[in-house]
């Protein structure tokens, strides 16, 4: 305990010397994320300098093991940067779905070498990933997919096509799911790693109902991958990708909960007086996200102690973008007209409207609400058949 | 009278599916302007085919020009508009614009229906004075000023105001903002002195303005009915357009329960058609039965009002806030039941979703009308 | 019309001398029904005034033939006896599954020596009817019932139990559906008729939550049952018995919507000033209500006219059995603590909280709302699928 | 502190588990009273157990012969109470009265605590005044007589009035029916002059008095706490009953859910079982998931309630609407899917739906929490 509180008074002194002032305020919008990648640019010289204190102290990924560029911190260490980070709003240095999702597939099923290599690359912020799991006609059904590596001695030549490739105009390498055996639904499947700036890859992006277009299409047409770019064995893919699932669920489920913290009919900005049926639906909302901000702590909590069931997540996920698709619901509604308005100024360029929007895939992406169902009926309730 | 439509009306139902189908469609009206950054968001050409086709003057006196027809018949062709996302200034220039042109005074009407009747021109509706509408409360001056009036005040939500040759808008003549008595409704010309418009583009495409009113003069002959008497046009203006608008959720549910279930058929997942899934089927199945509950309340609110019922009042409540909600049901639902895809731009669920969200909005969200149910209810 | 206007004013008169002051009042509770048969007493003595005269005009059925003791009324007279009845609050003479369900069948199916004797019976309220359909393994499912009968000539030999038979132990007679044949399973279920007083038959009341005992199981041993009491042909019976469940949904659709049709909110006889949260939801509730009552209406003209989806029944009782439930939820709630007693005066012995149990019957009787949503699923959305 | 049992929090489940498994089942306990129409709704001798296992004085602080426990072990048992209905005066006695007895004075505390902590008397509460909880406003009077106090009013929904022993009552000792301050609390025992009580017994078996006071004479020493200074005190037993009815209702939810999906697994329909049927599937999930957050939302409350935090009222109310609206969920999805026999009086899920009625409604139903949690919130 001691020691912990030691650590604190430290990373307190270490963030008031080394977090800039700019760093400490809210991200406004997508340009206040720096996502790294051999094409990032920092927004501002604060954000630079942030980046480059942390990197240094392997704060972009506190937990990781130093020898592979993180903080070697404890979870109790770990925890406490994040609190004194969050006490005075401190930025994240680096987002990437290389800290998020290829990370923790790697430090579990990697080689030693590829986790110094690739670990590393993505602690310092060099590479930026991308995701390639979906296809056009596997959504929920993800092991239906088609997109085929073809054995060739010391690689493989891959076609198909991905969807749903977050970013994958800006990534440089894509961590993919490809089938590799033709006759195994679940066994026939592997995990590989390529650059996108290999002869062969091309992307597409999708606009999106919010009129931006976070996700690419993605096609391989004869892009040949080394054999040694594969992460666990070959034709086991699945377990790999099965992991990351979990991970990204559970992940959605205790970061999800940002702003559902808080009392709806508290936070919105009203003008006038708040319509009483308006006001009575918000109360109820608000009893349900409160309930649900309750259950998002209970979950962590027994995650940290090792408790609750394996399928946990699912409910967590399931619930939690149930409850923000409601919420936007009602930010709309109480912002009227205004909140109506697709590119003004006093909208800051339609921002309700187009979080709105952006709030639908919630209970899409990761896994559909249905999906999660289903697992909650089967794993946790054992309900019988298919 | 039976609550379904009789020969006439079918007949009509089908003229306007057919033509709805055909000029209307989402790929030939709503993405084509929109893609373009139309500044009216709605094509005047198919506009003037509303007047060809006699839709535009449908609800104006046959004396006027028009088909004399009621509420019934306009809403008609709003389910139409609904189903095919058509935009047009039909909702406010025919139903609202043309039912409060209908109290006013010959020489109003001589100006303003022909232009209505041929679809040459665009009125519009100016009555919200905040993000939300209440129109129980007016603040909006209008001050005697010579042998007319003097304007002055704000107001938002202005659908097709940007595109209006005639703005209808009510001020209040005298009393406090929340009285009943001393509204009065102006036929205000878009090239008015003192008229100002902030056009913003929404969510559907549609583009509606946020108007100023900074000491706009207009002749006594301007005013639509009664100096101070204003409120039981206004009343008629609000129900006409309550009503079609509901009429015109009902049309977009509709349209998007129909785009859902279709790729329920198509859609295949786990190798089965999603649509055996039998969690999707129910939804499905409650979704339907809410759409027919919306149709049928319309309707009757829509027979209500044409049949001057006391009872119309609360009918019309009764159907925007429900046909507001269960449209806001079929667009959740069908583009949670559509995936992924559901949520690109190249779909049209997400357009459904969009559009769901602004009619919804216009002339008092189910919230509102929910509590206007209760009390005109005694609670 | 002049003919019509004639029939109205008549009805008028004759309802004026016929119909008793104290048969123009509401109906109170089970008492104030008189359901005929072979027991039957009259509570009163206007309600035998009131029956008697009625018989006499064949208005206990007054849209069925003369010759079978109905009224021989037009669709039009009817519906005018109908209005003009409701205008003085005028009780039904007699209530009776006869009237209602078995009635119908034997319109549609039955011999003409049958039509004479049952139907007439019926309508002079001589015999009282109960229906033996469910059995205890077969709820949604119907057609997987058990009960046999056993072809012996002349007769047939009826054993098994049927559940939810409603006051079998007061009726005279049952219309019951019994398997004929165990090879096929559609095509092998016979509509018989037979004696409550046959040897072997027995009835158990059975207790509901609610704490009434309106249904009662039926047990058949060797129950004989001459083979001209059937309706329909062998082993046809699933015909008659489809077509009086489309009638059963259809009339639930078309007769429930009775204390619907009025607003919740504006009905409730409220103490004290109104919840806010609960104002609002009664608002959308009465917005659900009023909305459905259009619905009500647009069904009955639609079925008068020929028009309308023949499955719309299903929606229609999927929809208001399940407004009806969250109606009764809505009274509990206004009535807060007093609505919770039992059996006290002032409730009238606990009508609000019985009337609140017996409405969650309302989505399982007569085919449950998951029944309901499968065969709108299939038949009206012609979804695919088993 | 960690959002989840401790060992010792964990222990104290075991065993309140097993004992209200074995010793407070439906059939030994709710439908063995009820069948001889109890007078009080429960049984004495289950109550001397809960004396005898330490339950009864849990939250009674140990220098009263108590086990000092907090409203998280309270729940624990509360919880069990509700997976088995079994009835018993543990809310109203151990964990309000007990809570308000906690401030009285020590002679008081000499004078109840001790028959409290055996099980062999039961306590009640006297706090509402109308069908609906709204103890904002007391309007029952305690005038000044001599030494002591002369009390007049009517209480209504007086659990286990009938049987009580002792009943606590608010009462107002100045100012008007609204005012915040001015309330004071009574320790009114069972004979005095004055108190008469009409029971009823509710739609759960369970008996409640409406209470008339009739110029009922106290000592001063009857007062809990601070002459006209009660609301304090008052707040607190609210929050605890509040808090325990909430915690009651998860074991309602969770019984009901549990019979359920048992019964799922079991009944076969179109020759499968129905818990195949992917809709009754989804429901099933669905209502887990909600369970799951009401047991999340009342154990937050609980902590934050025993540790004293300013948060803890905002949360209760949180929890008790949460756990009432998922109990309510709960049973009557516990009836539909056992279709008809659900409606027998031969099945217990119908007893879940009743007594979720009961206690959904006492200390406050979810439409008042919410507006609470409107309120808390400042809108």
């Amino acid at each position: 305990m001691a020691d912990l509180e030691q650590f604190r008074s430290e990373t307190r002194s270490w963030l008031e010397a080394n977090c800039p002032e700019e760093m400490r305020q809210p991200v406004h919008d997508e340009k206040d994320v720096y996502w790294g990648g051999r094409n990032a640019s920092f927004k501002s010289e604060a954000q630079k300098q942030w980046f480059e204190a942390c990197v240094e102290k392997g704060y972009t990924v506190p937990a990781w093991p130093k020898e592979y560029g993180g903080g070697g911190l404890s979870a109790a260490e770990a925890k406490i940067l994040r609190e004194e980070m969050g006490r005075i709003n401190a930025r994240p240095p680096l987002s990437s779905f290389g800290i998020w999702m290829l990370g923790p597939a790697l430090l579990k099923f990697g080689t030693e070498e590829q986790k110094k290599h690739y670990l590393t690359e993505i602690a310092r912020g060099e590479i930026r990933w991308c995701q390639g799991y979906s296809e056009p006609g596997s959504g929920s059904d993800l092991v239906s997919m088609q997109t085929f590596g073809e054995d060739a001695g010391d690689h493989w030549v891959v076609n198909g096509q991905k969807i749903w490739t977050s970013y994958a105009d800006k990534a440089d390498w894509i961590f993919c799911l490809v089938r590799t055996d033709k006759e195994n639904k679940y066994q026939g499947i592997s995990f590989l790693l390529f650059d996108m700036e290999s002869e062969g890859v091309s992307t597409r992006p999708i606009k999106l109902i919010s009129g931006n277009s976070p996700f690419c299409e993605t096609f391989m047409d004869d892009v040949k991958v080394p054999k040694d770019q594969i992460v666990g064995e070959v034709n086991r893919g699945w377990d790999v990708a099965k992991y990351l699932l979990g991970h990204e669920r559970e992940m959605i489920s205790a970061t999800g909960g940002g702003d559902r913290a808080t009392s709806l009919g508290a936070a919105m900005n009203r003008q006038g007086e708040l319509d009483p049926v308006l006001r009575a639906e918000m109360a109820l909302f608000d009893v349900d996200a409160l309930a649900f901000t309750a259950m998002s702590e209970k979950f962590m909590d027994e995650l940290k102690a090792g408790k609750g069931h394996p399928a946990q997540p699912n409910t967590m996920k399931y619930a939690g973008t149930e409850l923000n698709k409601k919420r936007h619901e009602l930010i709309m509604a109480a912002g009227g007209s205004r909140s109506l308005e697709w590119d003004s100024e006093e909208t800051d360029g339609g921002k309700p409207a187009r979080s709105w929007l952006r709030t639908k895939a919630n209970s899409i992406e990761g896994g559909t609400s249905e999906i999660m169902l289903n697992v909650v009926a089967k794993r946790i309730l054992e309900l019988p058949g298919a | 009278m039976a609550l379904y439509h009789d020969d006439d009306q079918a007949m009509l139902a089908d003229s306007a599916s057919q033509f709805m189908a055909e000029e209307g469609s989402i790929a030939k009206q709503l993405r084509h302007w929109r893609d373009r950054e139309c500044k009216d968001g709605f094509g005047h050409a198919l506009w003037k085919q509303f007047g060809e086709m006699g839709f535009a003057g449908m609800m104006v006196a046959e004396d006027d020009g028009g088909l004399g027809m009621g509420n019934v018949e306009a809403g008609i062709v709003l389910e139409e508009i609904g189903r095919n996302l058509t935009p047009s200034p039909f909702l406010t220039s025919s139903v609202m614009a043309g039912t409060a042109l209908g109290h006013a005074s010959a020489d109003l009407k001589e100006r303003w229906m022909p232009g209505l009747v041929s679809g040459e021109q665009v009125y519009a509706v100016a009555l919200d004075e905040g993000p939300k509408h209440r129109p129980e409360s007016i603040a909006t001056r209008a001050e005697r000023s010579g042998n007319g009036f003097r304007l002055s005040g704000t107001k938002d939500f202005v659908v097709h105001g940007a595109s209006a040759d005639m703005i209808i808008v009510a001020a209040r003549t005298s009393g406090s903002d929340s009285d009943e008595n001393g509204v009065t409704l102006f036929a205000v010309p878009r090239d008015s002195g003192g008229m100002s418009q902030d056009a913003v583009r929404l969510v559907d495409s549609s583009v509606a303005t946020h108007l100023k009113l900074d000491g706009v003069e207009l002749d006594g002959d301007a005013v639509i009915g009664e100096v101070d008497g204003g409120r039981e046009v206004l009343n008629r203006m609000l129900q006409a357009g309550r009503v079609g608008a509901a009429a015109e959720s009902v049309g977009v549910a509709r349209g998007a329960m129909d785009l859902t279930v279709d790729y329920l058929k198509q859609r295949k997942q786990f190798g089965r058609l999603i649509g055996e899934f039998q969690a999707l089927q129910h939804r499905a199945a409650h979704l339907y039965s809410e759409v027919e509950i919306a149709r049928a309340a319309v309707l009757k609110a829509q027979q209500l009002l044409d049949a001057g019922s006391e009872q119309a009042d609360l009918m019309v409540s009764v159907a925007k806030a429900k046909a507001g909600r269960t449209a806001g049901l079929a667009v959740r639902e069908g583009v949670q039941m559509h995936g992924g895809i559901g949520m690109t731009d190249e779909y049209d669920i997400g357009l459904y979703m969009k559009r769901d969200r602004a009619l919804s909005e216009f002339m008092g969200d189910a919230y509102y009308h929910a509590g206007r149910v209760a009390q005109l209810s005694g609670y």
